[in-house]
């Protein structure tokens, strides 16, 4: 295995966790572009997201079927945990976050925080068995039947993975699309960019709101969904560290701004891989060194990578 | 008649603090959940009669703040008299003192924060942090060159106020929920490093740090009967004492007033002539300075100190005391950090949903009173302030 | 001017409401009874991460002590009273400080977490309780001290990872070795006395790599594990790392044997990774309970006694640290003083077999066994199918460059 | 008129550029000792641009400024403004939250002599120095409003949105600086409460004389009676200058405000 490969497999990894990442950084910007919370809950229905589709693995009975039943019900699961979960943001956005934004902005900061741990705490209590890891299963797998992976020179791409990493950057797509061409998506820009505006232009503040957070929370349980076809194992405190990190890419590519979020979720996740691999001992280090470079970026583009310079409105 | 009435307040005074003293004993004392469910509702209950005789109520409020230094006074003298009583009424005594102390800790810590956000608005993450660097500096500095406490806790403190200009940059150039991350970033960082850091223990963290050892007066001495950390309770008594005096002195200052206008509008402070980074920066350093104090007084007491104790979770903890209790009102963080830290403890009897509960708690808490429990007042600067502007007005 | 005072009546109507309370709970102290009660502590991880392995230890613990109580030859009455420290430092230091303060806890039986319980041993000295650690590992909680107070019924990294060592090196032959441990007390221990049996059999590992807790990614060090070609990856940490980490290997093809500590012994890593647990090895204190002495009269009480839970892999130890706790307790009464002298001088046969403390208060007749992972299941080596043969270990398939065949296809 | 008048500020060719936009082109005006400068133009026209750039919180593109003979360009505003240069905002930047009391007093920071020492250890000067302020506040606070002194004490969000803009102007004016700049003190006003405010301005003039005043409004007629000097601004750029009178004649001035009304019509 040469040099050059061991590069490109960390590469890939880092693209794998790099569109996680994104995923969940687009909600953190999303709400702040919205209602100027950052809603550290997040993280939390990206776990979520990855519970929900869980248990509707098991309830579809999703595992003892096959051929085309398999790929309708997977993408059944997909998209009704994606719902589920995105109506889940919508009920969390109406009861918590919509009310604590009004007040002093760290308030909700404080409040979201609570909401975080008691959504973590919830599915451990309430879920069965819910303090043990979750086994989830590899469902990818049975749609390539025979070979798992293609093997190239010592790098090693599995097909589901690709698949994950495709669906991925298609969903992506899909929102950029959504926020530049549709009605909607536009409105929600320009709600992001001046929401004083745009409710002077007869903007439905509130319906933008909820749909927002439906996009957002969706968004969150496809990575998680992801997460757990990734790593085939789940954990009710995943969405610690997930919220930390996302709103971190969040934050690199410039709050408010989704693509910004997008490159920050990959920029994190590059850094954290990259730094795993060169630097001795780096694999403890790795967080560290992706927050400092976090600290960096901060400090010299305050706004982040994508974020506009603002003038101050004195 | 004037002087009678005013002996009557006195009394009065008194008499309210005397009950309220023994409620909170009592309050420690009961084990059983179905109390605690009792005493919860025994609360609500006091919130709901204070609403529905409000006039007297204020009233009451009234008493106390025209004679504020008499009260203070006389909360002072039960608070001393504490470790004396509570071994009559309390089975775990030296336990709940040991809680009460560590409270006094998160206080002094919380104040230290209230002065950088509550006052001032700069979001500070790394709070458990630089409670860290206080602790390990005085532990090392007790440790390898066997110094006295005498040095090591105002030491500790310095560091961590000192170690607060590493972040100088970030403070001149961000501010709002990017500095947030910033001392996130920061806490994670020292607490790895210091997981790293073999000289400093690593993951083991310092043992057997010796105890406070002022003028051959070991701090392990027993008091009577009493429980040596009955000693430890004087001393974060005392220093808690001075701490609580001098933000009151701040908050009723220029450095007050300055720091309440760049929290709430940074541009207008600029307009007005203030240096807002420079300003910032000397916040930041001087609220640091409390926490390192507090660290250095833990490392001490408990002889032990290790990375785990100095996580993100506690520095979330300190920044849900001051924002629960209000921002920018010190009376509203001790009555914060009561609720959260001793309050905690009284539900380990629901030990599973404990946690659970305190999340409930604190979302329930901030969409009743978005404000925190006590939102600040008005800064009186001083009495005779206060009695000049009368006059001006009649 | 009648406002406060009426304000200060209902206080005082509140504080009478409330004395009746002080009166009881003192005027009903005496309980007319033949027998004293004696209480006893018992502290270990009840909420969060842990709290299975901290309510199995509770359990098991309470099983003694009913048993005792049943017994009708006792002295004494025996009373649980348990604490929980989160398996995190502070709140130990403060449950500890809790159980000492209670001048009617004669002795205790202490933590699950290394962690904690390094931090908690001062408080036991400084209050003088007796305290028999059930189920942490890190050498430095006795030997680290000569405090008489502290002792502990099972063993430490240095027995398992000579073990270890013997058994992977010694017997199975095998010779290129990474590691992966986890950046805390535990991680590094096993770090450390693994690297020392190692050295003692005149081998450098390939590589050493420092993994944080709750981290969830092993994809990049894994990429530069497979590239160095071992054939054994040795993980000190836990369930949760330890089986993300396995599942990462095989993604990436890392065909190595996959070695774990005591750390990864728990249902949790067969059920969590299905097929791919299979053929995993791992280290464990004691004896399987089939083989202890007396463990299918525990494993059957266990039951009967109706424990929801199940025991855990520290369940057997905790239940032994009640057997000594009362045995010294019938012994020279509920004295902590006393206590701590007889406690210091056991030398006993129980359930685990003998059990003797040494000068550090260290159980110093430890037993280790290896266990496998095989159909989902972790099996005692001597007993397992690899060990006769009929099956054959990934890491001896991967060393001779044949393709290995899981024989587990899952549940 | 002015010959004989000492210039205290002027601008050399002051260009402020956004992106692409020009806010503010090749400005030079000055601003005379003693005088009120009133400064109209319609909304946009780059008006509250120019303040925001003379008093630093816009660094121009090009251009320079002097006060006292002194070249400010560049300058943090917290510099400027300890020069002697005050401001109010044409949106109310009060703390709502603060008292009327804390909302003047922190106008006198650049005066303020008590830091931390003296806040903990030294109280006997820290009160001395807040009595002294306190007493100009109500001053001043009897020039615009007596009621006010009465609510010291009150957060100023309690308050109408006249009196608001009263403490703003006490703000600007407790640490007697020698330029005030107010930015559409009328904004947001009706016609009355516009007339007592302009009132209050002219008291105001004649209690401190050596203090400097130039008002922004978009409404010519509202400073008629009070300036005594007009500058127009249009995209930009000066059109006009001179007294209330000629200003309001001037042919380009009636296009740009006409235009403007079209526009809404």
């Amino acid at each position: 295995m040469s040099s050059t490969s061991i590069f490109l497999q960390i590469i890939f990894n880092g693209a794998m966790l790099g569109i996680q990442y994104s995923l969940i950084a687009v909600g953190f910007s999303l709400f702040f572009g919205v209602l100027d919370v950052i809603n550290f809950a997040h993280g939390d229905i990206f776990m979520l997201g990855a519970f929900v589709s869980l248990t509707l693995i098991n309830v579809t009975g999703l595992l003892n079927t096959s051929g085309a039943t398999y790929v309708f019900l997977l993408i059944l699961v997909i998209i009704l945990s994606m719902i589920i979960v995105g109506g889940l943001g919508v009920f969390f956005e109406r009861i918590v976050v919509k009310p604590v934004s009004k007040g002093p902005t760290l308030m909700s900061l404080v409040a979201t925080l609570g909401l975080g741990i008691a959504i973590r705490e919830a599915v451990r209590l309430f879920y069965p068995r819910g303090s043990e890891t979750k086994r989830f299963p590899e469902l990818l797998v049975k749609l390539f039947p025979g070979k798992e992976a293609i093997e190239f020179k010592g790098i090693i791409l599995r097909y589901d993975n690709l698949l994950i990493l495709a669906v991925g950057i298609i969903v992506v797509i899909l929102l950029a699309l959504y926020i530049n061409k549709t009605k909607m998506g536009l409105t929600i820009r320009a709600v992001a960019q001046d929401a004083e505006a745009a409710s002077m232009m007869g903007v439905n503040k509130n319906l933008i709101i909820d749909v927002t957070f439906f996009i957002g929370s969706a968004l969150a349980a496809l990575a998680g969904f992801m997460n757990g076809l990734y790593y085939n194992s789940i954990i009710f405190d995943m969405g610690a560290m997930a919220g930390i990190v996302g709103f971190s890419a969040a934050v690199i590519g410039g709050l408010g701004n989704i693509y910004g979020a997008i490159v920050g979720g990959f920029l994190f996740a590059m850094v954290e891989s990259l730094s795993a691999a060169l630097i001795p001992r780096g694999s403890e280090f790795m967080t560290v060194i992706a927050f400092a470079v976090v600290i960096l970026f901060l400090v010299f583009r305050p706004s982040g990578i994508l974020g506009e310079r603002a003038y101050e409105r004195v | 008649m004037k002087k009678e009435s005013k002996f009557l307040d006195y009394i009065k005074i008194i008499l309210v603090e005397i009950v309220a003293f023994f409620l909170f004993l009592f309050f420690l004392k009961i084990e059983s959940i179905w109390i605690v469910i009792a005493a919860i509702l025994l609360a609500i209950l006091i919130y709901f009669l204070s609403k529905i005789y409000k006039e007297k109520f204020r009233a009451l409020i009234e008493l106390f703040s025209r004679y504020q230094n008499f009260a203070i006074g006389v909360l002072f003298i039960l608070l001393i008299i504490y470790p004396f009583i509570s071994p009559l009424i309390i089975t775990h005594s030296t336990y709940w003192m040991l809680i009460l102390i560590q409270t006094g800790i998160y206080i002094m810590i919380a104040l230290g924060l209230n002065f950088q956000l509550g006052s001032t608005g700069m979001m500070n993450l790394a709070t458990a942090a630089f409670y860290g660097i206080g602790a390990y500096t005085a532990g090392l500095l007790a440790l390898k060159l066997g110094w006295t406490a005498l040095l090591t806790i105002p030491l500790g403190g310095l560091a961590a106020a000192f170690a607060g200009l590493l972040l100088v940059i970030p403070i001149y150039r961000t501010k709002g929920h990017y500095l947030a991350l910033v001392t996130l970033a920061f806490g994670f960082m020292l607490v790895l490093a210091a997981d790293n850091i073999e000289i400093i223990g690593g993951p083991q963290g310092l043992k057997n740090i010796p105890p406070v050892n002022i003028f051959g007066y070991n701090f392990l001495t027993e008091i009577g009967s009493l429980h040596f950390y009955t000693n430890y309770y004087y001393l974060v008594l005392a220093i808690l004492g001075i701490t609580i005096f001098i933000f009151a002195r701040l908050f009723n200052s220029w450095i007050g007033l300055t720091s309440a206008y760049i929290r709430d509008d940074e541009p207008a402070a600029k307009g007005c002539g203030i240096n807002i980074n420079l300003r910032k920066l000397l916040v930041f350093v001087f609220g640091n300075f409390f926490m390192g104090v507090a660290g250095a007084i833990y490392a001490h007491m408990i002889g032990f100190i290790s990375p785990p104790n100095f996580q993100f979770a506690q520095s979330l903890l300190i920044v849900a005391i001051v924002i629960i209790g209000g921002m920018d009102n010190i009376l509203g963080v001790i009555v914060a950090a009561i609720l959260l830290v001793v309050f905690p403890e009284k539900l380990r009897v629901v030990t599973e949903y404990r946690i659970f509960l305190y999340g409930i708690l604190l979302v329930v808490t901030l969409i009743l009173r978005p404000r925190g429990i006590l939102p600040f007042g008005p800064r009186k600067y001083d009495s005779s302030i206060l009695k000049f502007a009368r006059k001006g007005g009649s | 001017m009648k406002g406060p005072l009426r304000l200060v009546g209902l206080g005082i109507i509140i504080l009478l409401v409330f004395s009746p309370l002080l009166v009881f709970n003192y005027g009903c102290k005496p309980k007319e009874e033949e027998k004293k009660v004696v209480k006893i502590g018992f502290i270990g991880p009840l909420t969060g991460k842990y709290s299975k392995m901290g309510i199995g230890g509770l359990n098991s613990f309470k099983l003694a002590v009913m048993q005792q109580n049943n017994s009708g030859k006792n002295k004494y009455i025996y009373e649980v009273v348990p604490f929980d420290d989160e398996c995190v430092p502070q709140k130990g230091v403060e449950v500890a400080t809790k159980c000492c303060s209670d001048p009617e806890i004669v002795a205790a039986a202490t933590h699950y977490c290394s962690m904690v319980a390094i931090s908690c041993v001062d408080v036991y000295h400084k209050f003088g309780l007796p305290a028999i650690v059930w189920g942490a590992v890190l050498p430095d909680i006795t030997y680290g001290n000569d405090y008489k107070e502290v002792s502990r019924v099972n063993g430490t990294q240095v027995e398992q990872n000579e073990f270890n060592a013997h058994l992977m090196v010694d017997e199975l032959g095998f010779k290129k070795f990474c590691i992966i441990h986890d950046t805390t007390d535990y991680g590094r221990g096993h770090l450390k006395y693994f690297l020392k049996a190692l050295k003692k059999r005149g081998i450098e590992p390939l590589s050493i790599d420092g993994i944080t807790i709750g981290q969830k990614d092993f994809t990049t060090i894994l990429t530069k594990i497979k590239a160095l070609k071992p054939e054994v990856v040795y993980f000190g940490g836990l369930t949760a790392e330890g089986a993300l980490i396995k599942s990462q290997m095989d993604k990436l093809g890392v065909k190595a044997q996959f070695l774990g500590t005591s750390g990864i012994k728990s249902d949790d890593f067969n059920t969590s990774l299905g097929e791919h647990a299979e053929g995993t090895i791992c280290m464990l204190d004691g004896a399987p309970i089939e083989k202890m002495p007396g463990g299918l009269e525990f494993k059957k009480a266990y039951e009967e006694a109706g424990f929801k839970e199940p025991y855990e892999a520290y369940g057997p130890f905790a239940y032994c640290a009640a057997n000594i706790i009362i045995k010294a307790v019938e012994k020279v009464g509920p004295d902590r003083e006393k206590l701590v002298e007889e406690i210091d001088k056991t030398d006993t046969e129980d359930i685990i077999g003998r059990i003797h403390f040494n000068e550090y208060g260290q159980n110093d007749v430890p037993l280790v066994t290896a266990y496998v992972s095989q159909d989902g299941q972790w099996v005692p080596w001597e007993d397992s199918l690899y060990a006769k043969g009929e099956r054959e270990l990934p890491g001896f398939a991967y060393r001779e460059g044949r393709e290995w065949v899981n024989p587990y296809q899952g549940p | 008129m002015a010959e004989e008048k000492k210039v205290i500020f002027y601008t050399e060719d002051i260009e402020m550029r956004f992106g692409g936009l020009y806010a503010l082109k090749n400005i030079n005006i000055k601003i005379y000792e003693n005088e009120i400068l009133g400064m109209i133009g319609p909304n946009g026209s780059g008006k509250t641009t120019f303040f925001n750039v003379i008093t630093g919180f816009y660094k121009p593109t090009k251009g320079r400024f002097y006060f006292m003979g002194e070249d400010l360009t560049g300058k943090e505003p917290y510099e400027i403004t300890r020069k002697g240069i005050s401001r109010t905002y044409q949106i109310s930047r009060l703390c709502l939250d603060l008292t009327i009391l804390d909302n003047i007093l922190i106008g006198t920071y650049p005066v303020q002599k008590s830091g931390y020492s003296d806040a903990i250890f030294n109280r006997k000067k820290l009160i001395k120095e807040v009595k002294k302020h306190t007493e100009r506040a109500v001053h001043l606070l009897n020039i615009f409003n007596p009621d006010l002194i009465e609510k010291l004490f009150v957060p100023v969000r309690s308050l109408p949105h006249i009196d608001r803009r009263r403490v703003e102007i006490c703000r600007a004016m407790i640490a007697e600086p020698k330029l005030i700049l107010l930015d559409e003190p009328s904004a947001g006003m009706n016609a009355d409460e516009t007339k007592e405010l302009m009132d209050d301005i002219e008291k105001v003039r004649k209690e401190m004389e050596n203090v400097t005043i130039m008002i922004i409004e978009h409404d010519m007629k509202v400073i008629s009676s009070v300036s005594e000097r007009v500058i127009a601004l249009n995209f930009g750029q000066v059109i006009a200058e001179g007294t209330y009178e000629e200003v309001s004649h001037n042919k380009e001035v009636i296009e740009a405000y006409l235009g403007k009304e079209v526009a809404n019509g």
